[in-house]
Formats: structure tokens, sequence, C-alpha cells
């Protein structure tokens, strides 16, 4: 391995859903000027700075070029890393590799969307690979969730009114989260009532549109006293795409993050992560993913999870403290949304997340990034090492 | 089931698949009022980087240099002097005029930075570096960098 | 820097103004298929390809996040896959970040890029600063005019000068069999060719468009040794971002790529480019660029590109060869353009360049470039 | 003027739209004779030759196994389903350039040769749907077929 490397500032705006008073590159300086505050630092402390978003969601051609002067960049070694919703984990992979190499001192990455200037960008459907094919079915996030939630109803046995507890569980997280965009004091009946956009996916399940940008600076072990006397310790990250093979996986709910979770618990001989792992922040899109995915990232048995919820077990001051910041059906801009949720673990781990903080000692938290078909990225923080 | 099936055709295609999107952009409230004294009063601004001292046009919230945030409105004239300049002589749709037509950099007066845009009443064989120029603004105007007709040599 | 890199196999395709017989799939393919030949390599974690890192633009592709769609042609099923959406010289960067990060030990880059599917400049045009320069309608190629008319200006090059780029181009391509333009022309030939942005005439820009992709595996220096008996080390790497917009900066310099060459040649322990390296392949998408760009990379002082390729010492058998490929003007896809350049230098270290080897090289540098008139560039040197 | 354009009008902060079109021309490739196929009111597949499993749209290499995928397969015209759902909202529709209602629900089907795919349903009321129940395509008129995955018009429920 290469050096050890710890977060030492992080920083997102406050995600609203539309930002007429910023251009995309002003909402990035805002996050990065929050994370250069939080770290104590100034922009000439940076060496390299690694950026993105989901560029085909903003209509632009490698955006990178006119966002960088605003962003400090230039003279500065960077480039832009992009992968649909994963975008934002696998460019803070690309940080983490950078500062592990011990090369450079202080690396900014930073992740935006402006989804008020993208107006139906999701309607473009199909594949690059598959033009002629799928590009006649309006495939979306929404589609895709909702034949995931139809097949995960199927096979566990759950119904509509446990979606609906999800959704106001993360309601409840988000309530507390001053960041959060949607924070809207739901009840169940509330839910249940919303407009269904594509059975069983009600317009509330579903993310939101976000104008939003988030930001964090990572360094390695020999500079990080420096800056801070509250690293977060980066231990392990891990990208796994499948590159849009949903039709073709035996069990249409599922996606990479077993595979990936378990890769990086084997390698960090995490056995029982519900006990190893105190704080959660997974990227579900849509609320019946927060079911899988914590059935995927090893919480319970597969198809069991909306039990958890029956049970009321899940919740900031609960036995699964799972997306405590509300997670991304409360906030989402596409491109940076994995780094809100590494930014939201961080902070949980360094203690500072305000109102919605896990109580007791947070000595490791699980981010996730996920986009697309089921390609995840798993980043996982500790508080020691 | 399993059959092969030879007679089917394997001569490549080429599709055509239209892709149509209509994408906003927001100026903010840094270009916003960039946009709006030219609009409403036929004048350039720039933005001064409290740190450096840097003006900058067409401005920007942030210093470049500095990364600090720039807040001081600077009026200028306007007026300006070629740095560089390039003729378009093919042809895209999304042009604002008809080719050839010349776009150059204006070195602007009072600001440390140029300007992009459109060259016109000159000759395009009689442009010449080091040429002071000044704007040329539309009648009916909204808010645009094409508020801006073009920039024409200045007596 | 904690350890080498070594390229162990590079593959390419043979480079066509339209492959239209090809889907983008069977071009990432195609290389694939060729490196992992090579190597014997398979995709497993620990003992294969350890993770995939590819360059590709998306809005050249087609819609929404085309390269998920793409993925699972280059092994990124249910595996570890990055990629990013730059020059595929960055491409190669970030492999190598990855493998010094000590986080995986080999990987596969590929650079894929189907001009020929979308009318590229108004691609471009969508890649420029909003509010200010795209909606007066520059795009790429007038940046470039902007940038060669100051050049030229500032520093008295001659049409001529720029011109011997393209002849010595076009000479080099025809030793290259994966070259698209390889036809002789004299200076005159190219003087004579129409205006296509002033000062830049048809015949000094790249020719687009060019369909293609390219792949190379690297590895760790312990497994670089065991995978290959000529591996090939990245000795220094390093990039740099300049300004966008167009006034912001003196065009006649070039901050971005003095800087980059600068952070490789450091780790490299460089001193005199012009001595130390026996080959450069480098990413000059007009003529003109060629020349700035060998100021930017300390082959001369500024302003002297023009009295280099005068002195011939860039030409085959002289001093330092630039481009005995043929470089971008015989014919390149921009993104894939970078990776090609570093596949071409590993191919004349390990002597396997054939008509165009450059004999006996021992150290070489390629560029990439990438964003309007050279605004992102990236440096890699290389060493057998 | 529609109202969400009005909207950014009277926003205090200036707003401008680039609508933009682009041409897309491209090579389907080894994909072509699944199209051509299609013409024919046939459904073929690649298969791969390690675990035989059959995708549609064909792909070059098998995903899980990495190897070229040479043998097509014929699918047959029926399928069980897997999923469906209906859309009940306006989706952009980047083809034309406008927001449009789908009616139908979109299925996916297992077919008898065991790829897998997706198609529009006959039927409009999504609570008949059942998973597992068997589907047979209904082709659009020859001179309505291009070769794309719409030239099955849609999927009707057929009794066992």
């Amino acid at each position: 391995m290469g050096e050890r490397i710890a977060i030492v500032g992080v920083g997102q705006t406050h995600h609203k859903s539309k930002r007429p008073d910023v251009t995309t590159a002003e909402l990035n300086a805002e996050a990065i000027e929050r994370a250069l505050e939080d770290a104590g630092m100034t922009m000439k402390a940076i060496d390299h700075i690694v950026m993105g978003s989901f560029e085909v969601a903003d209509g632009y051609h490698i955006p990178d070029k006119w966002i960088i002067p605003e962003c400090g960049g230039v003279g500065k070694s960077g480039f832009e890393i992009q992968n649909v919703g994963t975008t934002g984990g696998v460019l803070a992979c690309g940080a983490f590799n950078l500062a592990a190499t011990g090369l450079f001192d202080a690396v900014l990455a930073f992740a935006w969307q402006k989804m008020d200037e993208a107006a139906g960008a999701f309607g473009r459907g199909g594949g690059g690979a598959n033009e002629y094919w799928t590009g006649q079915f309006p495939m979306s996030p929404i589609t895709n969730f909702a034949r995931r939630a139809f097949a995960y109803m199927d096979r566990s046995g759950c119904t509509e009114e446990h979606f609906a507890m999800v959704r106001v569980k993360q309601d409840q997280c988000a309530m507390k989260n001053p960041h959060a965009q949607l924070r809207l004091g739901l009840t169940i009946e509330k839910v249940m009532t919303d407009a269904m956009l594509a059975w069983p996916i009600r317009r509330l399940h579903m993310c939101p549109t976000t104008a939003g940008a988030a930001a964090f600076i990572v360094c390695p072990e020999r500079t990080v006293k420096k800056f801070t006397d509250k690293p977060v310790w980066v231990e392990d990250w891990y990208t796994c795409h499948q590159g849009g093979a949903l039709t073709m996986a035996e069990d249409p709910t599922s996606s990479t993050l077993a595979h990936a979770a378990n890769h990086v618990y084997k390698k960090r001989g995490i056995t029982n992560p519900k006990k190893e792992i105190q704080a959660w922040e997974v990227y579900e899109p849509a609320s019946p993913a927060e079911l899988r995915w914590m059935e995927e990232v090893g919480i319970c048995e597969d198809y069991k999870a909306w039990k958890l919820f029956e049970q009321d077990k899940v919740g900031i001051d609960k036995e699964i403290p799972f997306n405590p910041s509300g997670g991304v059906t409360a906030t989402n801009p596409i491109g940076a949304t994995p780094v809100v949720r590494l930014v939201e673990a961080a902070l949980q781990v360094r203690g500072d997340a305000g109102e919605h903080q896990i109580p007791g000692k947070i000595e490791r938290a699980l981010a996730t990034g996920y986009g697309g078909q089921g390609e995840n990225v798993i980043m996982l923080l500790r508080k020691s090492l | 089931m399993g059959k092969y099936l030879p007679e089917i055709s394997e001569e490549p295609i080429v599709v055509e698949v239209p892709s149509h999107s209509s994408f906003l952009v927001s100026t903010g409230a840094t270009g916003t009022k960039f946009l709006s004294a030219i609009r409403d009063n036929k004048k350039l601004t720039g933005l001064k980087c409290p740190s450096c001292g840097k003006v900058y046009i067409p401005p920007r919230t942030h210093c470049a240099d500095c990364f600090v945030r720039m807040s001081e409105w600077i009026d200028l004239s306007g007026k300006g002097t070629l740095t560089t300049y390039t003729v378009v002589r093919y042809q895209e749709p999304y042009m604002p005029k008809e080719p050839p037509y010349a776009y150059g950099v204006i070195q602007m007066d009072g600001a440390d930075t140029g300007l992009v845009h459109m060259l016109g009443e000159v000759d395009l064989d009689k442009i010449k570096i080091g040429m002071r120029l000044e704007p040329v603004f539309k009648e009916e105007r909204e808010g645009s960098i094409l508020d801006i007709d073009y920039f024409k040599p200045s007596a | 820097m904690a350890g080498r890199v070594g390229i162990v196999a590079v593959a390419q395709t043979k480079f066509e103004e339209k492959k239209w017989t090809q889907h983008t799939a069977e071009l990432m393919y195609d290389v694939t298929r060729d490196v992992m030949g090579q190597t014997g390599l398979k995709f497993e974690e620990g003992t294969g390809i350890d993770c995939t890192t590819a360059a590709g633009y998306d809005l050249f592709s087609g819609p929404a996040g085309a390269y998920m769609f793409l993925g699972y042609v280059v092994g990124a099923y249910q595996r570890q896959d990055e990629r990013v959406i730059e020059d595929g010289s960055l491409a190669t960067y970030y492999g190598a970040i990855q493998i010094l990060a000590g986080h995986v030990d080999v990987v596969l880059l590929v650079a894929y890029n189907k001009e020929s599917q979308v009318p590229h400049n108004q691609i471009e045009w969508g890649g420029m600063e909003q509010i200010y320069q795209r909606r007066v309608g520059l795009e790429f190629t007038s940046s470039a005019g902007l940038q060669a008319m100051r050049y030229i200006n500032k520093y008295g090059i001659t049409p001529e000068q720029v011109a011997k780029v393209v002849v010595k181009s076009r000479k080099n391509a025809a030793n290259n069999p994966n070259a698209v333009c390889c036809d002789s022309l004299t200076v005159d030939d190219v003087l004579r060719s129409a205006m296509l942005c002033d000062p830049i005439r048809v015949q000094e820009a790249k020719p687009s468009p060019v369909d293609g992709a390219c792949a190379i595996i690297i590895a760790s220096e312990e497994k670089a040794k065991k995978l290959t008996d000529k591996p090939v080390w990245i000795t220094g790497i390093g990039c740099c971002y300049d300004h966008h917009e167009m006034g912001y900066r003196d065009l006649a310099d070039c901050m971005a790529l003095e800087k980059s060459a600068e952070r490789a040649y450091k780790m490299a322990g460089i001193k005199d480019p012009m001595k130390e390296f026996d080959v450069a392949e480098i990413s000059e998408q007009y003529a003109y660029q060629e020349l700035l760009w060998y100021e930017g990379l300390g082959f001369c002082g500024k302003g002297e590109g023009g009295k280099l390729i005068d002195s011939g010492k860039t030409e085959m058998g002289g001093e330092l060869p630039v481009n005995p490929s043929g470089g971008m003007l015989s014919g390149l896809p921009t993104c894939v353009a970078g990776m090609q350049r570093v596949c071409e230098a590993a191919l004349q270290l390990r002597g396997e360049a054939g008509d165009r080897q450059v004999a006996g090289a021992k150290k070489a540098v390629a560029q990439g470039v990438d964003g309007p008139a050279g605004q992102l560039q990236c440096v890699i040197t290389l060493e057998n | 003027m529609s109202a969400e354009e009005k909207k950014e009008q009277e926003s205090e902060f200036i707003q401008f739209r680039y609508p933009r079109t682009v041409m897309y021309q491209h090579s389907v490739g080894y994909q072509s004779k699944f199209a051509h196929a299609l013409k024919q009111c046939r459904i073929i597949a690649t298969k791969c030759p390690v675990c035989g499993r059959c995708t549609i749209p064909p792909r070059i290499v098998c995903p899980f196994h990495h190897v070229k995928q040479e043998e097509w397969v014929d699918q047959g015209q029926r399928g069980r389903l897997i999923s469906a759902f209906k859309i009940n909202f306006p989706m952009f529709n980047s083809r034309t350039g406008e927001l449009t209602w789908w009616q139908n629900p979109i299925v996916a089907v297992e077919l008898e040769g065991g790829a897998r795919m997706d198609g529009w349903c006959e039927e409009t009321d999504v609570d008949k749907l059942k998973t597992g129940m068997l589907l047979e395509a209904v082709w659009r008129p020859e001179e309505e077929r291009q070769g794309r995955g719409d030239d099955i018009q849609y999927w009707r429920p057929v009794p066992e």
C-alpha cells in the first residue's frame, strides 16, 4: 500500500432545487471555499485537483475546462473523472489514489450538478452501445427503480407501506440536516397518497433534482497534522461497475454493492459489518433501494430489511443509523451525491454532524456511490488507524 | 431453438439518431450584473481582486490567481486594443454571423484581461494586431454578451 | 517516486476516416484483446488485470452515460473500473497514479473515439465557457486560430516554418501503417491550401473525422518485470491547467505545458530535454502547436520553435526526432491521441516501431492535450 | 411560451437557453445482423460459448466471461414476463425534443431462447400483468419495420 491518507476538510453547498444566482462554476467555488475553511488552508496549499459531474445531465462537453479557473485551478495539476451517478465516488477514489502516492501535499476533490439547468436530461434514454435499440424506450432512473422495486416486492413480500416507512425515516433525518434539500415533515399517509410515477415508485420515493456541489481535501499522512487535529482516515476504497447489464442479472433487485462491500470487508477483516461500522451513508436513489442496499452491505439477510423498519430499528439514534443525513431522496446533485455521502460520513466520524450526529463513538463509517444500472463505489472511513 | 441462422444479412448498417436538448444557463448574480450594465447602460464593467488588484472582464466571482471573492466593480470605457484575431471561414449552425467573419481578443483599457468578441466595420484583410477598438451595441438589447454587436476600429 | 510503473503491452487500431462497419465496442474489443493476448493476462483481481481506466468522451459516443454501456467490453464487469473524461494521456497519468498509490498492480488503459459519429465542432462548441465565449460562437477551432495568430505575430514565426511541420508529419506518416494521411506534400502545397481559420490552413489542421482506439497495460515494477522482457518505464508524469478564457492568458505562451513538463522532468531527473530525450511524440492538433509545444517542452527557448524546425533537428535522423509516427496531423482522433502518443513512444523504446524506428532510442517524452488552445496539458516521460 | 419559460424570464437573474440538435450517425457494426433479423420478424441474440447466456441487445463479448460471442441464436416469438411498469408522467423524448406521454407499460420479457429484452405491452392495465405470464410478439407491418427495437409493436398476453 501507499501512504496512509486522511480527509482534512469537507464542504458542501446548501442544496436547493434551483440556483439561478450562481453559475455552475460559482456553485463549485462555494463548496470549495467551505472545504478550505474547514481545513483551515488556502488554495495555495492545494497541489492537485480532481473533479467531475455527470456531464450529459449538465449538457456540457468537458466542463472542467471552464470551471477550473473559477475554482482556483489555474496552474495546478488536475483532471476530470466521470462515470454516470457514481462520478463523485469514482473521483473520490481518484483523490484517495492521488494522495496515497505521496507525490502531492494536498489534493482537492469536488463534484457538482446543477440540475436546474438540465431540464429533461434523463429522457435522453438509451445507451451508447445500444443506441438504435433501447433509445426507443423512455428509460431513466425512475423506470430503473420501478423495475427493481417491483421485483423486490415480489421476492420479499413487503408492501408499499414499507417503502413509505423508509421515506418517512429519511425525511425525519433530513429535517435535522440543514444542508438537505427536501425537508418536508412527511407522514406515511402523505407518502402513500403522493403522485404515482411508475408503480410502485411515487414522486416522493424518487431522488429530487438538485443544484449542489460538494468538496473535500485529502492529504497523505506526512502533511495531515499541518492542517487538522481531527483527521478522518481513509481505510479503503473500491469501485465496482457492471456496465448496464441489469437485464442480464439473475436477480433484478441486486447491484454490485454486495460484491464491492464483501471485497472491502474481506480485505479489512470486517466480519460483522453491522457492529463494526457505526455510521452508514449509502446512495439510495429511491427509497425502495434503501432496503435492498441495507441487505447488500450486510446489515441483514436478503429480503428482510423491511422488517427492521417494521420494528422501528432504523434511525439516527436507533440500532441501525442508516443515512442520518436524510440520504439521496432528500438531496441529489447527481455527480456530487457520492461526495455528499462521503462528506456526511466524515462529519459523523469527526462528531461534527450537529443535529443529525449519531450518538456514541463512531469508529468506522461507510459511504457509497451508485450510478447507472448497478455501478457502485465503497469508501470506508476510520477515526483512528 | 438454438438454430443457427445463416440467411440473415450481416451487412453493417449506420443509423441516424437525432438528439435534441435544451439546456438552461444561469448567468448568476455576477453575470447578471455585468450583462445588465450592457443592456441598460451600454456600459462595460470589470471586477477587481482585493488581493492582487487584477481587474477581470468578463467578470468572475473569484480571482483566478488568489481564489478570493471579488466585489469591487470597475467601470470601463469599453475601448481596447486588439491582441489577436482570427477569421472564421467555415460554416456551422451555431455561428452568430455569416462567415467569413472575425473574432478578436480585445485587451480592455483599465482591465488586466481581454474580451473575446467579433470584429466589424473593418476589411477582413486589414485587421491589425494593436489596432484600437470600441464596442457597437445593438438597438434591442436583452442582457447577453451579444448585445454588443461587434467591436469596430475607433478613430 | 515510490516505485516504477512499467508499460508491458500496447495496441492500437488502424486509424481511418470513417470506420462505418465497426461499432465503438468493436474498436475497444480489438485493442483490449490485443494487449491481453500479448501479456496472457485475464481479468482477475490480484493475479490478472486489477482495474480498467478508460478515456472517452460521452457526447462523442452517444446518449447518456455511453461508457456505462461500453465498459463491459474492456472487462469492467463487476470489477474496478475508472474513467477520465479527458485526453488519453491523462488516463495513462491516472493509471500510473493508481499503481503508485499501491492500490492496484496491473491496469488496463483504453482510449476510444469515433469522431465520425457526430459533427465534432458542434460538440466542442458545448465545451466552451457558457456565457461569454460559447455565446459568441467560439469553439476549439476558432480558439486555435486566435492562439496561432498571437503566436506567429509575437515571435515572428513565418508561414513556411508552420508549413514545414505538416510536410515533416506527412513524410513520417508514410512509414506508419496506422496513419490516415501520408501523402507527400511540399511547403508550397500546404501554403496553397484554403484558409480554415486565419492563419490556420486546412492542411495545417488535424484531419477530421478520424476513428480509432488504443490500449495499454501498465503494471507495478515487480509485475512488469515478470510480464515482459522489454518493459518501458514511466519515469515522470505531470499535468497542468491553464486559463480557459482566451482573454485571460497570453496565448503565445504555454504556461500549462511548461509546468507539466517541469513536474514530469523533475520526477524523472531530466535537466536538458533536447539532449536527453531520443524521441518525442507530441499532440499537435494544428501545425503551429508543434512549434509552440517545442518551447513548452523545453526543446528550445521561447519564440524559437520556428528556428528549431528550420534546423532539421526534429526531423527523422535529427538530434531529437519529433513525431516519427506522423503525429496528430497524420490523423488521430481527439481523446485517443494522447494515449496513442504514449503507445508510439513505448514502441520506439522497445525497438518495435518498424520503419519509423529511431535507432537506439532510450528515453522518450509523450505529450497530450485537451481543451481549447492547449488548456490542459499532460507530459509523460518514458525510459527503457 | 410555456409556464416554465415564463418563470425563467421573470427571474431576477438572467438565464438563457441553448437549444441544440445533434445528429448522431451510429455505426451499428456487429449488431447489424440483429437489426436485419427484426425486419424479418425474428429475434436473435448472441450467445456466450462459456456460460450459454443469450444477450439482447447483442453484445460483442459476454460480460461475465469476456469471450467473443459469435454464435447467434433464434429466440422465438414468445416469452415470460419478468417485470412491468407504466410511466405515469411525461418524459422528455430526445428524439423528438418534446415531452411525451407513454400509454403502454414497459415489460421485461424472458424469451424462449433465454435472452431478456424490453418491450411495450398491449395490455394497458398494469394490475392485470403478473410475473411469469406468457407474452407473444406483435410485429408492425413490414413497411413500418426499420430494424429497430420498436419493430415489435408490443407484447400481447396469451393464454397458456
